[in-house]
């Protein structure tokens, strides 16, 4: 009794508290990281040579460090060059910067599975390099990276649970601080493992209406 | 400049041998990852319906909770729960391998099905049990085809290894952080630590492609 | 080749899982550090634990005939740890509370303890001041002066500034080196260290209690504990307790 | 039969040389085309019959060589002077390349209302007339999966005709197609080819090519070896390898209408 009582002034509170921050954290940086991660896709396959390198090296630095490696260095690194971020600001520049250049890998795939021929067709109708991008080659990569993007989509709300190392308090971190004041960690993680099951759940269920309302016939013979 | 680089010639020879630890880390739970992949694979492809919908909802849990709360909870959740001790090492290598396999079932599970299924026919058709279909005919296939899944994986599992800092376990990320501690030189050591996981990734990839390219089989798919 | 590598992989993973029990299977105690926390403890040069309490700890276990191993942990899931028997004793400048007393036995105080506020070399800025005009403070999550500043400061609500979580003392001075924060709460000791080291001060005490640092055991092991106790007055009264003092600077 | 003073010439190709690597896949290729007339490309797989059309509407950038539409030279480094161009030469594709994610109306529709900025519901008239011009009356809101490969051409056919085309490029229109499916699209190259449509095609189907054709070309290796008229090319052809190459094509596809 003693101990629902507990769940309910302290716990809870607390918990929803930081799944607030959590949400504000996922949904910037999911809707950044996957705008910029159609760019970078784009400038991937597009680009100048020289764009080409650039932005290749920028996915295999931000693919190759550790998330939490990256939270550090944008948060006690960037002060070194006088830059200073506060800890929610320096959570969504790290998520949105990684995870754009996963988001760009899945791009550049979708970019690269269409076939030669749908550019021939549109180039021969007339359209402008611009315009046969956003409407021919756009709509059918899209269709072809949503998987791949909804997967990291999926990853990204599991690991906004990095945020609190970097002082910014959101779900984990909040679970983490009652579990450490009150010792009572199997019940809260607990807890907190439930919280971000239904959240990726709910995510998964979204990305698969999302994907049904677009499904083309024919067009989902794709592998990725 | 010469500041940053005397603090990361210190740290060095320390954070190399953290790199060991998170190679124990990482080829513990791949190959943790790999055994129960292939099971959850088989059973999801072959299985009847319980084993399906099981397996599935192990599948669903472990792609669904954030690895930082699952090592919580395995660590100290399990010896409350049922008084199992397990050192911060090994709970990091279960829990990555746990999370790992449920990843390692979905690549293996798209290899088996990229399959002809004229594969298993043609083996049913000598007589072999499905069990030895499955493991001689199916299985070698698929897994070959699942190496480049698996190299991704691979590169995903080493840089989460670096959450197991959180716990404690002294691979390369929480030394980088201790002797930041020590020597208040954050960012060289952060960013050293980063580059050891990046020179990781690339050995590790790159090991991986040579094992594709040694395993090819001539005319292949791919 | 595939079969080989498969066995290789399935060999390394039962490796793997056995390393760890290993460590605890010895008769060895094992002492859970915060190395983070120096001078009290931390990794040296070469990736040994050192440190006040490390080295003391050392000449304990010698005097009384056991041996002892230093784990890095993880600082706010120590004493859980520590319950849940993934070490044997908590030597590393642990405050000892009311709170920590329900759940551990302490031994007897080692070291007094004073919290101080640490902020920027160049900053004119009081006690007072610092906690306030909305300024913020950082402290190491699930420290006793987290959890007092909270209790006392902020929750009465007569101060106005607010509090951020950091994993580790050095890293809420990194960022009033930063200037992100006007001022961190901490231990006096590793406070005295990070003067040596970066350009801040120690401003002063807050209000905050002094406490003393004492080792942890888990209740059951009493038998641990007299030993520790005992060694723990021997070595207080042996010079090379000063000396000890000396080398990491305490005092 | 108009007199010759009257003709127009629509379309001039003067030199086009493209090479791939060292290789030169179309050597100094020209022709002219009048308005009204149809040119066939015949020849063997390979012998840059393809990369020809191709370079005529700049999908392959010619390495050298001019082009004319109208007496006015294109200008293709110029983008808007390119682009322009492009919506006034229609192309069909040996593999159709209907944009995948667009109905067959959408596939109609889409140039219209990107490129010619028409409005809607203009855009969407103009693409039901086409679809029914080219007999897919009952089939505008399937998409490309859905429809058979003849269907699929014909789709393109329309697709190209909405853009009022001066001229039209054919590219093996019906080697993608088994051979039930074939007659489909050619009624419909005939139909048009009866409206007075200018155009330019290259195809093995010799037969239907004779009796469609005002001038035949044949090209080899990158070059137009002979051109002339169809009975003047395929029965008494100059060059032996003009003639063993119609020899064997008129044996082989001769029936075929």
């Amino acid at each position: 009794m003693e101990e629902l009582l507990f769940i309910r002034q302290d716990v809870l509170p607390a918990l929803l508290r930081g799944l607030r921050i959590s949400l504000m954290l996922i949904i910037p940086s999911g809707l950044c990281g996957f705008a910029l991660g159609v760019f970078v896709g784009a400038l991937r396959v597009y680009g100048s040579p020289w764009v080409k390198r650039l932005t290749n090296g920028y996915v295999i630095i931000f693919r190759g460090f550790p998330l939490v490696v990256q939270l550090f260095i944008w948060y006690f690194g960037l002060p070194h060059i006088g830059i200073y971020l506060t800890p929610f600001l320096a959570s969504v520049l790290g998520f949105t910067l990684c995870s754009a250049a996963y988001h760009s890998e899945y791009v550049r795939g979708a970019f690269q599975s269409i076939k030669g021929g749908q550019r021939l067709a549109a180039q021969a109708l007339g359209f402008t390099k611009l315009e046969m991008i956003r409407t021919i080659i756009l709509p059918q990569a899209f269709r072809r990276a949503v998987p791949g993007c909804g997967n990291e989509l999926i990853y990204l709300i599991k690991y906004s649970s990095l945020a609190y190392m970097i002082t910014c308090i959101e779900l984990t971190g909040e679970g983490k601080v009652i579990a450490s004041e009150t010792f009572k960690y199997t019940e809260i993680f607990f807890m907190v493992g439930l919280i971000y099951l239904l959240l990726t759940s709910l995510a998964t269920l979204s990305l698969r209406r999302i994907e049904d309302k677009l499904r083309i016939p024919g067009f989902d013979n794709y592998n990725p | 400049m010469l500041e940053y680089l005397t603090a990361i010639g210190d740290a060095l020879p320390y954070l190399l041998q953290g790199s060991l630890v998170t190679i124990a880390l990482v080829v513990g739970a791949m190959a943790l990852g790999l055994v129960i992949g292939i099971l959850l694979a088989v059973g999801l492809v072959y299985g009847p319906p319980y084993i399906r919908a099981l397996f599935s909802m192990y599948v669903w849990f472990f792609r669904g909770v954030p690895l930082l709360v699952l090592l919580f909870l395995f660590y100290f959740g399990l010896f409350t729960l049922v008084g199992i001790n397990i050192s911060a090492f090994t709970a990091a290598v279960i829990v990555l391998g746990l999370i790992s396999s449920a990843y390692q079932s979905q690549i293996f599970r798209g290899g088996i099905l990229s399959l002809p299924e004229g594969q298993l026919k043609a083996a049913r058709a000598l007589g072999m049990s499905d069990g030895k279909a499955i493991c001689s005919i199916v299985l070698p296939q698929a897994l070959r085809l699942s190496i480049p899944g698996w190299s991704n994986e691979y590169s995903i599992v080493l840089k989460d290894s670096a959450i197991a800092y959180a716990l404690g376990v002294a691979e390369v990320m929480a030394r980088a952080h201790f002797v930041a501690s020590r020597t208040y030189q954050h960012l060289p050591l952060y960013f050293t630590a980063g580059v050891i996981f990046l020179i990781l990734t690339y050995m590790g990839t790159k090991a991986l492609r040579v094992l594709e390219e040694r395993l090819r089989i001539p005319g292949y798919m791919r | 080749m595939a079969k080989r590598i498969l066995l290789f992989l399935v060999i390394s993973a039962a490796m793997a899982l056995t390393i760890g029990p290993a460590f605890s299977q010895d008769k060895v105690y094992v002492n859970g550090i915060d190395a983070n926390f120096p001078p009290f403890a931390f990794v040296d040069k070469n990736g040994n634990p050192d440190g006040f309490d490390v080295k003391a700890l050392d000449w304990i276990a010698k005097d009384q005939g056991f041996k002892v191993k230093h784990q890095p942990m993880d600082w706010d899931g120590i004493i859980p740890s520590l319950n849940a028997k993934k070490i044997d004793m908590i030597a590393s400048g642990m405050s000892i509370t009311d709170k920590r007393r329900e759940q551990v036995n302490f031994s007897i105080p080692y070291y007094k303890i004073t919290q101080v506020l640490v902020a920027l070399k160049d900053s004119k800025l009081t006690v007072d001041q610092l906690l306030d005009q909305g300024n913020k403070v950082g402290v190491q999550r699930g420290t006793t002066e987290a959890k007092w500043i909270e209790e006392n400061l902020i929750k009465k609500g007569k101060k106005n500034f607010s509090l951020l979580y950091y994993d580790s003392a050095p890293l809420a001075v990194e960022d009033v080196v930063n200037g992100r924060i006007a001022a961190a709460a901490m231990d006096d000791a590793p406070a005295k260290d990070a003067v040596k080291k970066k350009p801040v001060r120690i401003v002063g005490t807050f209000g905050m209690p002094d406490e003393d640092f004492g080792y942890a055991v888990r209740k059951a092991d009493t038998e641990l504990l007299d030993k520790i106790n005992t060694g723990l007055k021997k070595l207080m009264a042996c010079p090379y307790w000063q000396e000890l003092k000396v080398k990491y600077e305490l005092d | 039969m108009r007199a010759m003073g009257e003709q127009k010439e629509v379309l001039k190709v003067e030199k086009v040389t493209k090479k791939y690597a060292s290789k030169e896949v179309v050597k100094e290729a020209s022709l002219a085309v009048n308005e009204g007339e149809i040119k066939v490309l015949i020849g063997p797989s390979g012998g840059g019959k393809s990369t020809l059309l191709q370079c005529i509407n700049f999908l392959v950038t010619p390495d050298k060589g001019r082009i004319w539409l109208e007496g006015k030279e294109v200008l293709h480094s110029q983008k808007k002077n390119l682009y322009e161009y492009r919506q006034k030469v229609g192309m069909i594709f040996q593999d159709f390349n209907l944009f995948d994610h667009l109905t067959a109306l959408g596939n109609v529709e889409i140039a219209l209302l990107k490129v010619r900025k028409m409005t809607k519901k203009d855009a969407r008239d103009r693409a039901v007339a086409e679809l029914e011009r080219v007999g897919l009356r009952d089939h505008i809101r399937k998409y490309p999966a859905q429809l058979s490969g003849g269907q699929k051409q014909r789709v393109s056919i329309a697709r190209a005709l909405a853009m009022d085309p001066k001229v039209m490029l054919l590219d093996e229109p019906t080697s993608a197609l088994d051979p039930e499916l074939i007659t489909e699209v050619h009624a419909v190259i005939k139909a048009l080819g009866a409206e007075g449509m200018t155009m330019v095609m290259a195809t093995h189907q010799i037969g239907f090519a004779s009796h469609l054709a005002d001038e035949m070309l044949f090209m080899e290796d990158g070059i137009i070896v002979e051109t002339g008229a169809p009975a003047k090319l395929l029965l008494q052809a100059e060059y032996a390898r003009t003639r063993e190459f119609c020899a064997k094509l008129t044996g082989r596809y001769g029936e075929t209408r």
